[in-house]
């Protein structure tokens, strides 16, 4: 039953998107990525307007010091298991304004992370490698179980 | 059984209505990203490709990244440029100010990981060469 | 009582429950390809052949994902309302004609066209309560605005419904999809042209999608919930859809009854329900990639000011129709 | 209009011959006012007589050490900007708030109480605006002795308990993370039945402290900073600041280095002016015109990452020329994405103009009339859609647009609709500029050596961005360093169109019409 779940859950990952601060040129690529010429619908992936729908959370932006407490709120409501991937330099670490006065740099400092895209802005296809990369490191778990068999 | 489509007045038939059939039987305009290669034009600012030889550990790169992006670290005694790359904003000002032109860009984008100390490229750690190979 | 071992696959497994089920998904599967293809783009592809199963994994992930109640819904309401709803849709489908005879063998009773218009209020209904039930404000509005939306198109909705059932002289579904010697959609054609607007409304899709816009209400009603809940109310939009095709194809399309070329009928009636079936949901699917969603206001002024108007006048155009046809007929 | 020519300086030196006000031509743009706290007020009434569309572009708070300085930047009809100094005593930093004679000011005016400390006495709504809400009181980020280290923030409740007036009024929190809007930004609507009652915007939520930032960074490094503050439109940054850092180093930029700069600030306004529109039809629920606008806005990346190596950030700017040079090979393959582009806009030009759903939901929606363009200070689309014919391209013509012939499009409708319709043709025309740019390309060189230390100066640049007029304020010490860059965007004078144009109108209006003003609150809040 297991490996219905996981299957289901690699296949269909529902993605919720929040802007912690950016300058909005790593978002309208991740917007890109719902367009024809990229189109993620294809593995399944679909923009969700509430965090209670949402499985993968895609943050873009160096973290306000604003924005964090809402980051952190909107990462409790989400269901378990969910994920959290930083898109750009910003989101990784802050990238050229970390070090202001009013940004905390980097997503790990508010919520744990689970996959990092470079890149300002990362390219969409980077953006899809990034989640691909991200569905793959879940899939290990099935390997797993053959050990357990032997 | 007809399809009846039989809406109400309308004058010159819409560009919509004809532009909605019309894509219904063309092909999509989607490139098939991971298994298809995406082509990727000259002068694409990918990962930097850094050539030790031709470095003089002058330092002017680590004082030009408006980033700060790069850290001068000791290696066998000689001064090298250490890339963050989740800090590097790939704009290539470090490439610009190197008088040696050490630093190379390359058109590899493909760069997402899911541990960040991956992200960090030593000096001294053999970076492949040319473009678009896996790490 | 022996269990009629019929009469248990035929309401659980061929046209009952887990049919219904399978089908709702693959008609959401088709109604996804569709209107990629129509933006230019892909689609579902890479669940199962050609992105088939994409529904199927979506509820599956929803089923397995963790359920959380929040602290200031109530508590009950919010647990129930889905999965009534979903259930209250599943039984008004088992009442119309699939394979010949309806799901539950000889359950049509006369005047089970009025039955299952207000089961249809009925669901519509406890979608209401479950927006209400989640303590979330965008859930109030998005349930609000069901409720407005669905005051607008549900008289029309049944007057146009009626056009059929005076053509075919009876109340009873299997009957009018059983009489209809030539397809209503042809003496009627304006009746079809009008249920499909107000299938438009009724299935909250696109012109008249205001109880779940994205921009105006986050998630309308579905913000609050997650996991099983989540998928039972999209299940019971998907089989709204399918209930809403259904019923156009039993009133205006001649129900499964078409030509059969060999061998038993039950199957090719079968076939034919289901080829009429997705075309109306290509229809419905097409209507909605045309247009922009419209004001809430607008909504109800198109619904009251004109479609309740006009639904009358079809009604009447029906009945000078029906008798000047039916002593040619009888 | 005022077909006579005005000559403002005159007016403004025979008006105040005898008084402490001192009238210093071609001094930082068309001419300085020395000022006091008394007389700034006076001045700017008597510039507001004497030409119609006099309009303040920005309020700029600096620390001159001592004092703390207050400059009002005003536009008037002819080109050239004249700024009105006025300093303000560090202990007692007080100065009478001029949003009573230009209600637009509103904004600028609370964003240098935050950020340097001065109090406007009758400020309509005083209150953070770009500074989050628990940020220490006695802390001024811009000034020069503030310790940003270490602060202690103070632990405020957020605020969104307090009631709402009588019951029926019901507060909807358009909140920071909300599917339609790309940014976090904060709309507290009061609500009564359908009829919005009243917006308190809150931004800040992107305040990255930018300025700041720059006075730590050399002007070349400052370069990528400044064009990283909107990712939708960082040529026009990039373009603003280097220019202003010219016009201070009086150096000549070779004239194939204004061709190709041309070339990329248009390809900014297409990809922006694309984005819009199909953003546009996302609002009101039309996916299907956001899909197709959004693949036919990728050959436009396409170009840029060509021509640039990326595709959004085009860092193409550099002070003293550009960074690249577009080589020959590659301008038949742009011109021929151009061509196809152009195939498009009939059929886009026909959806948004005649058809049934999208003019259900545009037309008159949001109505801004001309004259609240003009009080509001409002800019670019925004104000064009009104009738308000400004555009820095035509008024003040920079880099190489005096030479490439094009056409200012203006409606007068002012809905969102003409608005959108603005837009739609300026692409169109944009498509024409970068066409003539790379037909005639000047041979020569595309770069000029350029020292790295800059002499004390002041300057200050305006540039018509896709959202309208950008306007940047530099002040250099004879340093490798900026002393103060000031950075005024267009949707921060926007904003106060759609707070004027939201009161009143029902609530499922209130997309479309925040959409029509291509907000850019990542601009907004530097």
């Amino acid at each position: 039953m297991s490996k219905l779940a996981t299957w289901a859950r690699l296949k269909s990952p529902w993605v919720l998107h929040f802007n912690s601060g950016a300058c909005n040129g790593c978002d309208i690529e991740l917007v890109a990525l719902l367009t024809p010429k990229y189109d993620v619908e294809r593995f399944g992936i679909k923009l969700e307007p509430s965090p209670r729908h949402a499985d993968v959370l895609l943050v873009t932006g160096s973290v306000t010091q604003q924005c964090a407490e809402r980051l952190k709120r909107i990462y409790d409501q989400m269901p378990e298991p969910k994920f959290v991937v930083a898109i750009g330099a910003c989101a990784c670490s802050g990238g050229i304004f970390r070090g202001n006065y009013d940004v905390l740099g980097g997503v790990d400092k508010v919520i744990p992370v689970n996959a990092y895209i470079p890149g300002c802005p990362p390219k969409p296809e980077a953006i899809i490698d990034g989640v691909v990369k991200l569905l793959n490191s879940l899939k290990p778990e099935k390997p797993s179980k053959e050990e357990k068999k032997k | 059984m007809a399809k009846k489509n039989g809406k109400k007045s309308k004058s010159s038939v819409r560009p919509m209505v004809r532009a909605l059939l019309s894509n219904l039987f063309k092909k999509p305009a989607t490139c098939q990203y991971p298994f298809v290669k995406a082509e990727v034009p000259e002068g694409f600012r990918g990962r930097q490709v850094y050539n030790i030889d031709l470095c003089i550990s002058c330092g002017l790169c680590s004082r030009d990244c408006p980033a700060k992006a790069i850290e001068m670290i000791e290696v066998d005694g000689k001064r090298r440029p250490l890339f963050h790359l989740d800090q590097c904003i790939f704009c290539y000002q470090c490439a610009e100010s190197c008088p040696r032109n050490a630093i190379m860009s390359s058109k590899f984008f493909e760069l997402a990981t899911t541990d960040k100390s991956s992200l960090v490229v030593k000096p001294e750690e053999k970076v492949q060469k040319g473009n678009g190979e896996q790490q | 009582m022996v269990l009629d071992v019929m009469f248990v696959f035929r309401v659980l497994v061929f046209p009952g429950f887990t049919f219904l089920f399978f089908f709702t998904m693959f008609c959401d599967w088709i109604e996804r390809k569709i209107e990629a293809r129509m933006q230019n783009r892909m689609g579902p592809t890479f669940t199962g052949p050609a992105g088939i199963l994409q529904p199927f994994a979506d509820v599956v992930k929803l089923l397995t994902k963790e359920d959380i109640v929040p602290r200031g819904a109530k508590k009950t309401v919010f647990r129930l309302a889905p999965i009534l709803s979903f259930s209250i849709i599943i039984f008004a489908l088992s009442f119309l004609p699939i394979d010949g005879a309806a799901v539950i063998p000889n359950s049509s009773f006369s005047g089970d066209l009025i039955f299952i218009m207000a089961l249809i209020t009925l669901a519509n209904f406890f979608l209401f309560l479950s927006g209400w039930a989640s303590a979330n404000p965008y859930g109030d509005i998005g349930a609000a605005r069901v409720l407005t939306q669905f005051l607008g198109y549900d008289i029309p909705l049944f007057l146009l419904a009626l056009a059929p059932a005076f053509l075919a002289g009876s109340l009873t579904i299997s009957a009018i999809a059983a009489n209809q010697y030539l397809p209503f959609i042809l003496l009627a054609p304006w009746a079809f042209v009008l249920f499909i607007i107000t299938l438009q409304a009724e299935l909250e899709k696109d012109p008249f999608d205001i109880p779940h816009a994205e921009s105006e209400v986050v998630g309308g009603l579905e913000t609050e919930f997650c996991g099983g809940k989540l998928a039972f109310l999209r299940l019971t939009r998907d089989t709204q859809i399918v209930f809403g095709a259904a019923l156009v194809v039993e009133l205006f399309l001649g129900g499964p009854y078409g030509p059969v070329f060999f061998g038993p009928a039950a199957p090719w009636y079968f076939l034919w329900f289901v080829l009429k079936l997705l075309a109306v949901v290509v229809i419905t699917e097409y209507v909605t990639c045309l247009f922009a969603r419209l004001r809430i206001d607008q909504v109800l002024t198109t619904n009251w000011k004109v479609l309740l108007p006009l639904s009358v006048l079809s009604l009447t155009l029906t009945i000078a129709v029906a008798t000047w046809i039916y002593p040619m007929v009888t | 209009m005022s077909p006579k020519k005005i000559d403002m300086l005159s007016i403004l030196q025979a008006k105040f011959k005898g008084t402490s006000v001192q009238v210093q031509p071609e001094q930082l743009g068309k001419a300085a006012i020395i000022a006091d706290a008394s007389t700034n007020r006076d001045v700017l009434k008597a510039m507001l007589e004497a030409d119609e569309k006099t309009a303040v572009i920005a309020i700029t708070g600096i620390d001159l050490g001592a004092t703390l300085g207050v400059f009002y930047h005003i536009r008037t009809s002819k080109a050239g900007i004249i700024t009105i100094k006025v300093e303000v005593p560090k202990e007692k930093p007080q100065i009478k708030t001029i949003s009573d004679l230009m209600p637009g000011t509103a904004f600028d005016e609370m964003e240098v109480t935050d950020l340097v400390g001065v109090v406007f006495e009758g400020h309509p709504s005083p209150g953070r605006l770009v500074l989050p809400d628990n940020w220490p009181d006695d802390v001024f980020p811009l000034r020069k002795d503030a310790k940003l280290d270490n602060l202690q923030y103070k632990q405020t409740p957020p605020n969104e308990t307090e009631p709402a007036g009588n019951e029926n009024i019901v507060k909807i929190i358009v909140g920071p993370q909300h599917p339609a809007l790309l940014e976090p930004e904060k709309f507290a609507l009061k609500v009564e039945g359908e009829i919005v009652k009243d917006v308190q915007p809150r931004i800040g939520y992107v305040h990255r402290g930018v300025e700041k930032a720059a006075e730590s960074r050399t002007y070349l490094q400052d370069v990528y900073l400044v064009e990283r503050i909107c990712g939708i439109c960082n040529a026009c940054h990039a373009t603003c600041f280097v220019e202003a850092v010219e016009k201070i180093l009086e150096t000549e930029v070779p004239l194939r280095a204004k061709y190709i700069r041309t070339v990329l600030l248009e390809l900014n306004r297409l990809h922006s002016h694309f984005l819009t529109l199909g953003h546009a039809g996302l609002e009101i629920g039309f996916e299907t015109l956001f899909q197709y606008f959004w693949r036919d806005r990728e050959p436009i990346m396409d170009i840029t990452e060509i021509i640039s190596g990326n595709r959004v950030i085009s860092s193409g700017m550099t002070v003293g020329g550009v960074r690249r040079d577009i080589n020959e090979a590659d301008i038949p393959k742009i011109k021929g994405m151009l061509t196809t582009l152009r195939k498009t806009l009939p059929f886009y030009k026909k959806v948004y103009e005649d058809e049934p759903s999208i003019r259900m939901r545009m037309k008159d929606v949001g109505t801004l009339k001309r004259e609240d363009a003009l009080k509001l200070c409002i800019v670019g689309p925004t104000a064009r859609g009104s009738g308000v014919d400004i555009d820095v391209r035509k008024d003040e013509p920079y880099e190489a647009y005096g030479e490439i012939p094009f056409k200012m499009i203006t409606y007068n409708e002012g809905d969102t609709w003409a608005r959108m319709n603005v837009r739609m043709d300026e692409v169109e025309e944009s498509i024409n500029i970068i066409e003539y740019a790379l037909d005639n390309l000047p041979t020569g060189p595309f770069r000029v050596r350029v020292p790295r230390v800059v002499p004390a100066g002041e300057a200050v640049n305006r540039v018509e961005a896709p959202r309208g007029e950008l306007f940047y304020y530099l002040k250099s010490n004879g340093t490798a360093y900026p002393e103060r860059v000031k950075v005024r965007t267009p949707t921060f004078a926007n904003i106060p169109a759609f707070l004027a144009t939201a009161i009143g109108s029902n609530i499922a209006d209130v997309p479309p019409n925040f959409v029509s003003l291509d907000p850019c609150f990542s601009c907004t809040d530097r």
